[in-house]
């Protein structure tokens, strides 16, 4: 049978190395010209619990977990078990595994797929070569993999050599000696892996966080305030160096008030500015969000969503800060709120977010989640760059007082940066005037809201708004990491004569009304898929009427990622 | 982007600056007598010492009676909200080491919700100003005990007094790292706009905190003036001999209590490489 | 021309004491059986700045602002024009004013209403007198005021002895003085502003937030922590004498984010626990509101609205954190949110809230807002009160361990007290499992989270979810200090053969379906009146489909409160 | 409601209790050789030692490894959220000063995020013990500088060092007002429990910092065993010279640094009045 894709899950206990494993196999097969995408998991404990990666190879893009994996490659047993539900096994699915790590657990075997003994671990091993390595059969379990699939030997080696670049000449050797044992042991075994030729073509390896600190540094970010949180902290650390070296900075706060303050300071001072937080972190920033609103200081704030609420699980995915992220904040602070539409799209929405902010004055948040930013993901290279929008920082003449918030025909007003003489202003959290200064009265109020909020209202993202596929006419609307796994469903079921329309909505509020509109015209129904309990986006779209009472809506919260049969056993 | 990251054009130095030329002209909203008034007095007189133009001057505060002061100069300016004034002076001067960033607030806003930031804006040493007006109350919200109140001062929230050992912003300020650390009186605008041109002279973090009465809901502060003197006592590094000694003395001596030596954050490098540069880390080799 | 009702303004620069005038005439209108409502005007000043009180007395029980004023005293034009758009005034209306003090300035004169001049500061007052009570005349304001609508001098001067009784004898006296001479000046002006007798009984005087205190204190509260904050600190400073007198306390926190922690320890010891705040301090709450539902600790959350969104006017009203009270928090954070129906309610409100918390174990957060706050009113002894409702606190036998977070068929689970032996249980705000021990899989998350909603979801507010007044099928649905304008609209409405119902929401959120369409059934117009730009309630109802999507909107920001003809008139 | 304030049996004082009897048996989510286990230890043995019995403790702790502690231990608890511990803990013992409140936590969770109720908790002198577990990192979320760092340490998001000066937690704690300071080590058991026991016995803010290595991100810190010492500097009352002496300190003598002897807080006082004594306050004279 031919095959176009494989799934292949890598566990074992923490320090047994299936994440190297992962990397390995999934950049071999980049390099060799497939598509790609690896996911990870993790236990609680923060080393020596269980962990595995996930790793899809393709000859085609992958924007979605599969419903199963195909194989199963146990590097040990301990614990492992604790995934049993994260991991679909059916009876078609291959277990691999060293006889001499014990038996297969219960919640693994239950699955009935057939166990395929191998010895992993390399008796010819010198004594040094165990020292270095442990009882780590890691690269023995990536090279097995990659020569079933069918990489050739070579790629193998160089992934290996990629992925532990920062590592010992000896653990290099060792490992590379452990990937050829592999490589070796696949030659003896008669599995249904191997994979069609690829389509090779230049390509990008990137996963979500990396790709909004792309497209943030392509806005022109150029500081960042931030505090560490899962699943954030691999963005910011990936980014702390890459800043430096353009002339930036990134700044560690003392907290998530610190940190967004310093945020909204970069900012007043002209430099565009972000910072990069999860729910917890983004619940204690809002006053100062609030504030960006008010004294109109641009900014974008990047939410990295976990399973909420409170500490709720720190690295596993959710959707769950809609609510928060579109009303979060004491009185009528009106912004902006985007998802990107997939792992590649986070480079595009970042650097749009970052021209929204500046060119509206205001705080745009970007809603990611772990399920896309913790993903390393094979792409085309990106290179359709939304048009950049600057900041207004003059047109008027000076004045004193220079009136930083007037009202006129258009609610975007210059800001000029500090500086520069003869528009010396203040920017202002408390209800003020034109010019800035606190002012008590009605009049001065209701006008400065209504500058703000007009700002949000005429904000039109033209063809940013969303994305949609297909033509049938049951809708299925989603964002962020569920965009995937929806259109996967409505590529089988349009295998199987049902035509489904996805709608994928970048612009979460203000809601691109017409857009959306033009996007659902001709439903019949219409599913909004989301994974939170709240149906969080599904009431804001019902309660904006961008919706009919009647649509449906899908919501569970995470931490499993939305499967494609789910969605599509949904919608027939 | 880049050119929002120009910066505009900067006046010629040594320029002669009247104490007015900082001065919006604004109606303070201040009560008739407030210490704070002689604080912004000081603050213009430094200023047109200092000789850098108005426009090159940020005024960054928070929350409070003494927090609305930027409004009343004629530099540019950030009233945030309540606490978080080091947090933006602390950004702005990062990004922009050209600017001159003063940071004002009052004791609620510096050593109750912003306690946090103070105790790390001395620890990060960004060459700023940071000054404040103490008046041991939140005047704002008509007289609470703050950090620095008296244990046994009255008020309606904590009748017979609030009980808890008062906040030593001086001490706690040298401990954790504050470069120049002062203490100045509002009703001596000449001796503090003279410690403010120092403060901001000296590299890093520089605090002064400023006994500052509030005539409203402290009349008794009105008597600082007769229990005000200059301080003899200031020393320079040691820092674990001026912490013991602020901590000994009775917060009522005048003058520079500390200076250190620490280096200041250095501002950003000239860019190395460009955002292509950085996009082919993740090219695959095709 | 028998008069039921007077509305009168005292003002003047601060430090004329405007605000002890209205307290004085207040106070002996009350006792001599009339019903009063005072409300506070003041600019930014913390002194010396503009000020008025703005009173009005009536043989009927008063809940709204009047749409104009009948006098209008100056005790001073300084600066009191800033107020004019908060005072209507008409050509019926009278201005009284010493002829010493200036002119009446355009802002008031363009009212064109008649301006009675009267000589205020006494001329005989000796040198002490003087010195102790400045130029102030607000004593004699009151006297005059008090006389003209019919009070009699003896219900004066002990309203004056109750108003200064801090004061020292000296004072007290100079104010009687002045009274006396406001009082005989009264006998020579010819005003129609005599009120109709009174209908006297027992009542209290009592103010918004002091109501909610009580409610507090009925519910049981004993802990309070709290940061000050306008206009919330009127309410603390009342309680902290009274808590420690009951054998309670009230701590001040550091900041918002110590107050509301407290608040949850406390909570978690067993003592029924609030805190107190504004927007920006309801702002920096939201983190720890999520792990109080995560973990499940009881506490109230009293957010007395002002105009936002960040600093706003800190003074002035606004009901513009529905949004923030209703969807505030990352993850799925469900909590319970209701809001004081008028002054009076604020005792109820705030008891009912004290005992869902507890019985729920859950937060639950009472939007109160500056209006009803900070106006004094008098009110018919409140003596009808919800039945109390006690934390579950066991219920099953001691078990190691204990399974605190237990799935069953009653979502509330005991909640042992520490020190109870036998019950050692850790309060969790990580996803958990029924023990309370993190855990990281999608069973314990979601099952938890099932548990958090269905509390929330199967809560029944019975008849406490709100009230509606009339019968009308043209409906008006309002909340919080926006009920007393529209009733008054509906009585007026209804005099001139219009009937329009009104439906008076105390529980905002989760939505009473039930209750609420009961409420509306037979409605062919819905209007829902709300005091800030986004029209939060509005969009909240309908994204609950709780009301139509042709329900109408009538929303707009602070400071100006509702007018009962703003009201009247966009309903006809 | 009264009930929910009705105070649960108290057991007999006295009681022999074994460490075990404070464990909960449940698995640590700590790697293999971390610092953490050793402090759980002593916690058990010191509880043990003091005599009362697991259902009057309450473990109140944030967010990071450290934090973890109270679902280690049998008594009751309170795993809040990041840097709140202290607040949590002053609510908790103010209304119940019967119960032994301890409040654990993780060098970022209480310096960095937690600073600010660090110093007002040692200012507001709350009868309850502090317990830092510091390894100079956030362990948690894999390996960043925290307050206590030490400029130069390497890390991704700091390559090369983060720069700033150490924050001192003894220093600033003693200038805080904290009435009771220590340092313990993760290495010595027996002695750390010894300073438990001594720290929950003294009367006011007790907060003892544990130098606990993080194996897997500052595996170097395995050396501490070799660095530290008992110290013999213990100083009572003077302030400002233990601050001093604090500040000269290397950071690795070990045992009491500090003892004062201000009264704590008050516990509430018995009820003087009822509601309905409040209630007739709003009463008019009809
Ligand atoms: C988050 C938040 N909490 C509380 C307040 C209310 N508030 C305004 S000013 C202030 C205290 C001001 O005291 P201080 O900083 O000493 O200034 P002062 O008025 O005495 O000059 C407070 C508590 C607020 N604005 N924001
Ligand atoms: C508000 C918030 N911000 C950030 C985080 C992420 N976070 C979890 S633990 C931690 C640091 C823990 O460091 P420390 O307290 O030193 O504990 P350790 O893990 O080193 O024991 C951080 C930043 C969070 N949970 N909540
Ligand atoms: S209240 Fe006090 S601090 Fe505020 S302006 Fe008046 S005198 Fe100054
Ligand atoms: S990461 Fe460090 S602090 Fe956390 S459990 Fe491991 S060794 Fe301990
Ligand atoms: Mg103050
Ligand atoms: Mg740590």
């Amino acid at each position: 049978m031919a095959r176009t894709s494989i799934a292949v899950v890598f566990a074992g206990s923490g320090g047994s190395g299936a994440m190297s494993a992962g990397a390995v196999l999934l950049r071999a097969a980049a390099h060799a010209g497939y598509y790609g995408l690896m996911t990870q998991l993790f236990g609680a404990q923060v080393r020596g619990g269980e962990s595995a990666s996930l790793v899809q190879v393709s000859i085609d893009p992958i924007e979605s977990q599969p419903d199963r994996y195909d194989l199963f490659v146990a590097l040990d047993w301990e614990k492992v078990e604790q995934f049993a539900a994260e991991i679909p096994l059916d009876e078609a699915s291959v277990i691999i595994a060293d006889p001499q790590a014990g038996t297969v657990p219960a919640g693994i075997a239950k699955s009935k797929g057939r166990v395929v003994p191998v010895s992993m671990s390399d008796p010819a091993a010198t004594k040094l070569e165990r020292g270095v390595q442990g009882r780590r059969v890691n690269m023995f379990a990536a090279g097995l993999v990659g020569a079933l699939v069918g990489l050739n030997p070579s790629d193998l080696q160089a992934a290996a050599e990629a992925v532990f670049s920062d590592k010992g000449a000896d653990i290099i050797a060792a490992n590379a000696k452990g990937a050829a044992a592999g490589i070796a042991a696949a030659a003896t075994l008669t599995l249904n892996a191997r994979l069609d030729p690829p389509k090779p073509a230049a390509r990008w390896l990137i996963s979500g966080n990396q790709a909004i600190a792309l497209g943030a540094l392509r806005g022109g970010v150029r500081f960042v305030g931030c505090y560490p949180i899962t699943p954030a902290t691999d963005l910011v650390e990936w980014l702390a160096p890459h800043l430096t070296a353009l002339g930036g900075r990134l700044v560690l706060g003392e907290d998530e008030l610190a940190s967004v303050n310093m945020t909204l300071g970069a900012a007043y001072g002209g430099t565009p500015a972000m910072t990069v937080t999860a729910g917890p972190g983004f619940s204690l920033m809002v006053e100062t969000l609030g504030l960006a609103v008010a004294a109109e200081v641009p900014f974008v704030l990047v939410d990295v969503m976990r399973a909420g609420p409170s500490t709720g699980i720190a690295s596993k995915t959710e959707q769950s800060d809609v609510n928060l992220a579109i009303y979060g904040a004491h009185g009528d602070a009106p912004r902006v709120v985007m998802a990107p539409i997939s792992v590649a799209d986070c480079i595009t929405t970042a650097e749009y977010a970052v021209y929204v902010a500046e060119s509206l004055q205001t705080p745009v948040i970007v809603l990611s989640d772990q399920a896309l930013g913790q993903a390393t993901t094979v792409i085309d290279p990106s290179d359709k760059r939304p048009p950049p929008l600057k900041r207004r920082l003059n047109g008027v003449a000076p004045a004193t007082p220079f009136k930083r918030y007037a009202i006129g025909t258009d609610p975007v007003t210059p800001m000029p940066l500090p500086g520069t003489p003869g528009f010396e202003w203040v920017a202002e959290g408390l209800t003020h005037n034109e010019a800035g200064l606190p002012a008590s009265g009605a009049g001065a109020h209701v006008a400065q809201i209504n500058k703000r909020a007009k700002k949000i209202a005429r904000f039109d993202p033209g063809p940013y708004w969303g994305e949609t596929w297909g033509e049938g006419d049951t809708v299925v609307l989603a964002f962020g990491s569920t965009i995937g796994p929806a259109r996967e469903a409505a590529r089988r079921l349009a295998a199987s004569g049902h035509q489904v329309r996805i709608v994928a909505l970048r612009v979460l509020s203000p809601v691109p009304m017409e857009a959306l509109a033009r996007a659902l015209s001709g439903a019949r129904r219409i599913i909004v898929v989301e994974q939170n309990h709240g149906a969080q986006l599904y009431h804001h779209l019902i309660g904006q009427k961008a919706i009919p009472p009647s649509a449906e809506s899908v919501a569970r919260p995470g931490p499993l990622p939305f499967r494609p049969s789910e969605i599509a056993s949904y919608v027939v | 982007m880049t050119d929002t990251l120009t910066q505009s054009t900067t006046a010629e130095p040594h320029c002669v600056y009247a104490a007015k030329d900082f001065s919006s002209g604004a109606h303070p909203v201040w009560c008739p007598g407030c210490g704070d008034y002689g604080v912004l007095a000081s603050l213009e007189r430094a200023l047109a010492k200092h000789g850098r133009p108005p426009h090159e001057v940020v005024m960054v505060s928070g929350i409070g009676c003494s927090s609305r002061l930027p409004g009343y100069m004629s530099t540019y300016g950030f009233h945030g909200v309540h606490g978080r004034g080091l947090a933006v002076g602390t950004g702005l001067k990062l990004t922009r080491p050209d600017l001159e960033v003063i940071v004002v607030g009052g004791d609620g806003d510096g050593y109750s919700i912003g306690g946090n930031h103070f105790i790390h804006a001395c620890r990060r040493n960004v060459d700023m100003l940071y000054v404040v007006m103490d008046n041991r109350v939140y005047g704002m919200t008509k007289g609470q005990p703050s950090p620095t109140t008296e244990p046994d001062w009255d008020s309606e929230i904590a009748p017979g007094g609030i009980g808890l050992r008062p906040f030593n912003p001086l001490a706690v300020a040298i401990a954790s790292g504050a470069n120049y650390v002062a203490r100045g009186f509002s009703g001596d605008p000449n001796g503090l706009a003279d410690l403010i041109v120092d403060a901001i002279r000296w590299p890093g973090f520089a605090f002064i905190e400023v006994l500052s009465p509030c005539v409203t809901f402290r009349p008794e502060q009105m008597h600082w003036k007769k229990m005000v003197r200059p301080s003899s006592l200031s020393i320079e590094q040691d820092r674990a001999a001026a912490t013991a000694l602020v901590l000994g003395d009775d917060g009522f001596s005048l003058g520079v209590l500390y200076r250190g030596d620490r280096a200041p954050v250095a501002p950003p490098i000239k860019p190395q490489i460009s955002v292509a540069d950085v996009e082919r880390e993740f090219a695959l080799r095709a």
